[in-house]
Order: structure tokens, then C-alpha cells, then sequence
């Protein structure tokens, strides 16, 4: 029973109005040839559900950069702790977001890092809410229950249950086990057991067998569709070396 | 005008906060800086997911760029013994441990210790906050670098927040261009004086009144 | 009296229900029997961290018993290609998840298709929940493997649970000695006799009402 | 900082009333070396918070299998889901604990094997409470808040926040990284990441790197005390060989 399938068939699952989670922080786990794909999709209406969002400085997406900001067109709600509009890298102004937040096609959720994972996990896990020790009584709280148990402020937070995740691993094996790589695992495994259904973009798939049981972070049964990043792709593996110069080159004309 | 500590003095003086053994983690902006300056022995925790990584990558060794050894501001860093790799809920089970110290940056500390860091407006529309609150609430012993002062000469160590509280009641020591600052139940207490700089002239620039340690001291590095 | 099916034919018409691509939980006791009647290309979830092992060692491999090879009732298996392993909580999300057909034994099930399974009396003083209440509630599709009647003859399927209940409306599907019958928001439906027995006879048997399906058949091997 | 030190030391830190997690399910996985070091240590009223609590035969602790209820004497409360009393496996009847619980001597608090963890996850990542779907209306839901969120009936469970947890692993590095091997992994991590102070029990002790950084599961941070097993132990690497024969003449006696 092969997982393996086309980006252009997993997408086929997700539908207007879904909440999409995914992973954004730094330049590596942010699933950016599932991202395309999804613009290519086309549905509208969409909840993102991720830890960072920020933007890339324009031309760097076509070099192998992830950028979620190609899907604000399609988005009408973010749930996020961070929104790098105001970036150095950012090509998108502050200016630009609020003005589709004005006018009502952009509405923005906040949390924290520790508190959104905890709301995919709650939803993860099936449990109806958490008490968080963090955020009494700011921003993040407003309208929130707040409850004081064993002499302890608490946040009444909610689950997360996102209808699709769109993740990114290192290789995966036809069933579905995922392996990642450094800090690109990120929120990948936790966005995995949340969501409904998981759609995950892979450098490599190898045979069952071939990774180690003991190495597996995401066993199969959270995947649902493996797409292997063709070789041509910008976002593959082959390429990443492309993308290894690329930023090798804006760090010594940065003097960093 | 007196003169205030350079950026790289400051975070030398907070690395001195971190002990052989500790675990901790540097914030983004001035905590960043103490990175070059950790003891042997000491770990450092990157909060999207990696305990004990070894330098940064720099000018003289981008050839070592590894695009999956990313630390939380996004600078590459090498591979070090004994390195481990974790997913971001682990990684922030990890932080809200008590496990860990903390060194975050600040835009205003309160005499109770209350902090302010993600956001110079409560009208903001883009959230900022990223992983400071659970930082801020999670850690074993709180550190927070900040001039002391803003731009336009303003205390940043203030009676009561004006600016977006992050987490209550949470900051431990407060490290400054001019003075080191305990948060206990009974007050701010002035613990060390940067040199050239009196108590008096300390008290002066800061809006929360100030006990003088019985030690006070010159800061030394 | 009609020849009631014995336990390994039970299990045979138990896993039918297991269909490639399936991931499943055998609970302990008669769902154990399944595990060698599990179509190619379905896997199998230990509770106790494993999914997708290979076959138990038995009386004639037990050269391949390793120690660190063990499903959730204590039984040695083989390794085999794809197998991942996770710790506890990692297990208990993924059988809450609603991503496994869970196959459990049954002391009652009402006809609301409550569950009672973890104790025989509610003045139990020693707790045998272990991952019952867990699997019940969440699984993709919950069945149910037991006998008919108890010892004594009474009807295990009940109008009300007299035993403790561990779940509330979480059977979708008993499989008995006698019948096939499934449990819909209009109450129970007898979908297959064991060869032999007519709907009636089965209804004799049953203290719960059943609805005997237009297509009823007789259940085959 | 090497975290390497001997059981003895490392039990200094347990004392009288402390709550003590451990893990228990089947034959590998429980730290039997730390549960002797314990009795040893001979601290009291403990609370023992435990997956499973399943007695061994006579004579089978001395020969590497490991037996919980050899605290019993030391225990004044055990919070678990199962308790084996009733095994063909029991050396101790239903009535000689039904007795300590009616002398008032043994206090039980019963669980889901899911909740359990989900209450250890709570109190290692600082949550109040958590709302549980599982065990509504049941025996576990007894004394406890019942809410329905979204027209789903949940339980309020509480965190649990272990003061010594002890783990067993399969190899540390001296700074208390751990991997485990096979369905030994148990609750041990998270037992490791919810303890105020954790001690874990290994086979192997290795240098700083030689653990593949992917592998690791319990990232040292959680673990303040690395206790090898001695080579001469029963309970050692060395000696899992006659563990193994034991089991295998079990097995064959038993016509299983």
C-alpha cells in the first residue's frame, strides 16, 4: 500500500475554507514545493495555521527559498505568533497586510510558539482544551477564560485540529515513515499527528526497511500522501546546492 | 555624558550569568551576543530544536553552511559533540521545564519584575511574539539585556508597563549599558555600578526606585 | 444446543474486517487471535510503542527472542521492514487520533453501544483499565470480539450496561460467536448468523432488541 | 559536566512523601537496578506513579526480571491504570493488597494508560489542566469537573509533576543524552522530561558524538543522573544472555 503519489493528486484533498497548518521558520522544513502546488490548487477561503510567517525578499522564492506570503492571496485567516512583515528580508509592508486586514480579507489570530504547539498538540491528542501557564493576562488571553487553579493563573486554550498539514521531511519510506534532518524537523512531526490529513514533500523515498525503526520521528500512519520533489525542481535535493551558494554569496555581501 | 557599556561588553558581562553545567538559551538581539562568550561546559538550546551545537558559521567558514543546522535567528551553526535534535513542542516542553536560563532582550522591565518585549504598541497588527512569552514564563533564572535607557533617554526600568505586558512577575536580574539590577519581593537592588557611574547617578536615569546593595560593586569582566 | 463458533473461527470473521492499508490495534485477549489472520499490506499498532512488527516468536523460533521486541500483552515478535517505534504518549495520541481500527474484548455492550470491558464489579479495588477507555474512544472504528452469552447464558448484549461502563456509545460493530451485529443510531442491526442459527434463535439469545437487516446473511470464512 | 555517578549518590536526592514515576510494561523498560538502589535508599511514603504494577513470580527479580512491588513497603500511594494483582504472573494475592489498602496503608488512583501520559505531558510542559474525552461518566471521571466543550463531554484531569523520575535507556553519553532500543522506550521520556529530577539506569555509557544527534531521544537537559549498570549485575547488558535463557525455558515449559 505506497503512499508515493503526485503533488498534484494529494492536493486534491484539500478544500475551500480548510485550515492548512504548515511549518515556517528559518530556511529549512517549510514545505515550499507543497506551497506552489497549492497555489496551483487554487482553493480560497484558507485558515494557515503556522509558527512563523515571513516573507522573502522578492527573486528568492524562484531560488529555492520557502515564502508562505505566495499564498496570502488564498488566505483569510492566519493563526500565527509571528509575522515577519516588517523584516529586513521582507518585500511585503506592513502597509500592504493591514490594508487587507482593513478591509476584511485578512483577519490575524496570534499566539506563542509554546502555546500554538500545545493547541495542535490538544487537537493531536483529542482533549477538549488546556490551562496555559503562559499569557495570563496579555494580548494572547483576551477573551480567553482565565482560571486560578492550585493558587496558578491559567489561559483557557482551545485545540487546534488543522483538515490538512502540509509537511516537509528529509526521505520517507513508501508507507509513510518520515525521518527529518537537523533543525529542519521543526513542527513537521507535531503538524503530522494534528492534522486530519497530512501531505508531506520529501528529498528521497527509500523501501520499507531502510530506515532505521529506531530513527523514525513520524511512523506511517500519520502520512497520508508522500510527494517526492522531482529532480528538475529548484526545491529538490539535487538542488539544494544552488541554494547553498545563493546564501553563501548574500552572507559575504553582507560582511556577516 | 558618561560612557555606557558597548553592545559587546554588555553581553560578555551576562555571559558571566552562565555557569559550567548550565543550559540556556539566547534570545534574539543582544542575547545573541553572549553566544561567543559561553564557558566551557555551559549548553546552549536553540528553541526551533537543537541542544549543543557547536560556533557559528561566519565569513571565514561559509563553506561549512549546512542548510538544516539553523539556529532560531536563522544563522547557520556547526555540529558539536554531543549535539542534540528535537521538534518545536519538545523543544518548548524543554523551555517551560524550569530547566533552562533564559536571556531575552527587553523594552521595559517593572520594579515587580513584569516584562515587556513583543510589541511597542498595543495597536499592533502584526504579532511579534513569537517565543519570547514562553521564555519569559518557562525560565529557571530570567536575565533580561537592554540599554538602560531608550533613544530618548527614557527608563526603561519602570514603576508599572506601559508598553504590552509580555509575561508578569517573571524577570530575575536585569543587565543594563550601566548598571546590574536584581528583581527580588522587596524591590529593585542595584548590585553592580558600570564603572564611572555612581549609584546616584544610576538611581537618576531610572524611573523604579532603586535599593543599593549592601555590596554594591564595580561590574568587572 | 447449536454450535457456536470457537474462538480462532471468531477471529478469523473478526479480521475480514482488517483491510490492506488498514492500521489496527488487537486488544488482549480474543482480538490477540486476529494478529495471524491480518490481510498483507494492513499494520498492526503495539500500545506499548510499536507499529508494523513482524509474527510472534513462538515455541519453534525462540532463538529469535530479543527483549526489547515486546507488544502490549507481553509477547515476543519479530522485526520486520517498516516497523517504526515511539514511546507511550506518542502511542496513545496515534490510538486517539481516530487513524486506527481498534479490536477489543467485551464484558457487555449496550445497545447505545456502550462498552463495558475494564472491570467486573464496580467495588473493584484494583484497577485493570490499562489503554481500554483510550482505544474505545478513539478509534476510526471500534469492534468488538466476545462471546455471546456469559458462562451462566446470560446476554452479554444488554438493553443497559450492569457493569461499569468504560465507554459511552463507542461499539460499532460486535462480533460474537452467534452474530454479526452492527450498532447504528436506530439501535442494533443483525447483519450475519453463524451458520445454523436463524435470526430468531440469535434474538432468543439477546436481551437488547435487534432489526435483522434486509440483506442478513450467513456469515462466511 | 559528566552526569555519570553511582546509585548510591544519586538516590541521596529521593526523599520520604516524594512522588516517584517509573516505567512498567512487560519484561524491558523498567528500571529494576534503580527500583533495588531505592529499597536500599529505604525513603517512605512514597507515591508511585506507574503505567503498569505487575508482580513476578517468586525467585524471578533475582534472575533480571523487574518487580515494582518490591517497594511496596515504601509506597504509600500508587497512581496507575493496571495493576496485576490478579496475573498468573502474581506472587501477591488480590487479599494481601486488598489488606494494606484496608489498614489504610496503601492508597490506589486509578487511570487511563492514555491519561496517565497525557497528565505526566501536562505537568512536564507547565499546563493547570487539560480536558480528557476519555473516561466520561466512567470510574476515573469520579470527584472530577465535567465540561462539555463544543458539545463534546470532557473530564478536567490534572497535571502530574513527578519529583524523581526513574528511567531505564538503552545507552547515555555523559551528558545525559539517551537513546532507547525497541518497545523498551515505554514512558521513560516522557517520565524523563515531567520529573523535577530524573536518574536513569544504562547498559552503556559513551563519549560526547558518538550518538547520532537524529537518534536521540531524551536530550540530556532531562536527565541530572546517568547510573550505569556494573557488568556484574543481574540486571546489566552483559548479563541479559541468562535473562533471555530463563524466559526461553519459560516459554518452552509453557508449550506456548
Amino acid at each position: 500500500m505506497s503512499k508515493i503519489c503526485t503533488a498534484d493528486k494529494a492536493m486534491a484533498r484539500v478544500h475551500d475554507s480548510d485550515m492548512i497548518a504548515a511549518h515556517n521558520w528559518g530556511i529549512s522544513g517549510s514545505p515550499g514545493y507543497l506551497f506552489r502546488a497549492l497555489v496551483e490548487r487554487g482553493v480560497k477561503d484558507l485558515t494557515l495555521c503556522i509558527p512563523n510567517f515571513i516573507p522573502m525578499p522578492e527573486g528568492f522564492v524562484e531560488r529555492g527559498l520557502t515564502d508562505p506570503s505566495i499564498l496570502l492571496p488564498q488566505v483569510r485567516k492566519i493563526i500565527s505568533p509571528f509575522i515577519g512583515a516588517r523584516g529586513i528580508l521582507s518585500n511585503l509592508s506592513e502597509t500592504f497586510l493591514s490594508n487587507l486586514a482593513k478591509e476584511g480579507r485578512l483577519e490575524i489570530e496570534t499566539s506563542t510558539h509554546g502555546i500554538l504547539m500545545e493547541r495542535l498538540y490538544a487537537g493531536a491528542t483529542g482533549l477538549g482544551g488546556i490551562y496555559s501557564p503562559v499569557g495570563v493576562d496579555t494580548i494572547v488571553a483576551e477573551g480567553k477564560e482565565k482560571r486560578n487553579i492550585d493558587e496558578v493563573d491559567y489561559v483557557f486554550e482551545k485545540p487546534l485540529r488543522p483538515d490538512v498539514g502540509l509537511i516537509k521531511a528529509d526521505k520517507a519510506d513508501t508507507l509513510g515513515n518520515l525521518v527529518y534532518r537537523g533543525s529542519a524537523r521543526g513542527a513537521n512531526p507535531l503538524i503530522a499527528m494534528a492534522s486530519k490529513y497530512t501531505i508531506v514533500e520529501v528529498f528521497d523515498v527509500v523501501e520499507p526497511g531502510v530506515l532505521e525503526p529506531e530513527m523514525i520521528v513520524t511512523p506511517g500512519v500519520f502520512v497520508d500522501c508522500v510527494v517526492r520533489i522531482p529532480d528538475e525542481d529548484i526545491y529538490s535535493g539535487k538542488r539544494r546546492t544552488e541554494l547553498i551558494q545563493l546564501l553563501a554569496e548574500v552572507m559575504l555581501a553582507r560582511g556577516m | 555624558m558618561k560612557d555606557r557599556l558597548t553592545e559587546e561588553l554588555l553581553a560578555i558581562r551576562a555571559a558571566q550569568e552562565i555557569k559550567p553545567g548550565d543550559y540556556c538559551n539566547l534570545g534574539i538581539g543582544l542575547p545573541q551576543l553572549c553566544a561567543s562568550h559561553v564557558p566551557e561546559g555551559a549548553i546552549v538550546q536553540a528553541e526551533n530544536g537543537t541542544l549543543g551545537y557547536g560556533p557559528l558559521v561566519d565569513q571565514d567558514n561559509v563553506d561549512k553552511m549546512d542548510l538544516d543546522f539553523i539556529d532560531a535567528g536563522g544563522s547557520f551553526f556547526t555540529p558539536a559533540p554531543g549535539m542534540a535534535f528535537f521538534d518545536i513542542l519538545t523543544s518548548f516542553m524543554m523551555i517551560r521545564s524550569g530547566r533552562l536560563k533564559s536571556f531575552l532582550g527587553g523594552l521595559q522591565v517593572s520594579e515587580r519584575g513584569d516584562l515587556a518585549i513583543h510589541s511597542l504598541s498595543s495597536t499592533d497588527k502584526f504579532p511579534q511574539i513569537g517565543g519570547s512569552m514562553d521564555l519569559a514564563w518557562g525560565a529557571k533564572r530570567l536575565i533580561v539585556l537592554m540599554t538602560h535607557n531608550t533613544k530618548d533617554g527614557v527608563s526603561k526600568i519602570v514603576k508599572e508597563l506601559t508598553l504590552p505586558m509580555s509575561a508578569r512577575a517573571c524577570v530575575d536580574l536585569i543587565i543594563t549599558d550601566i548598571a546590574v539590577i536584581e528583581v527580588t519581593s522587596g524591590g529593585l537592588v542595584l548590585r553592580e555600578c558600570v564603572p564611572g557611574w555612581t549609584p546616584e547617578e544610576i538611581q537618576e536615569q531610572t524611573e523604579a526606585p532603586l535599593k543599593v546593595a549592601d555590596d554594591v560593586k564595580e561590574m568587572e569582566f
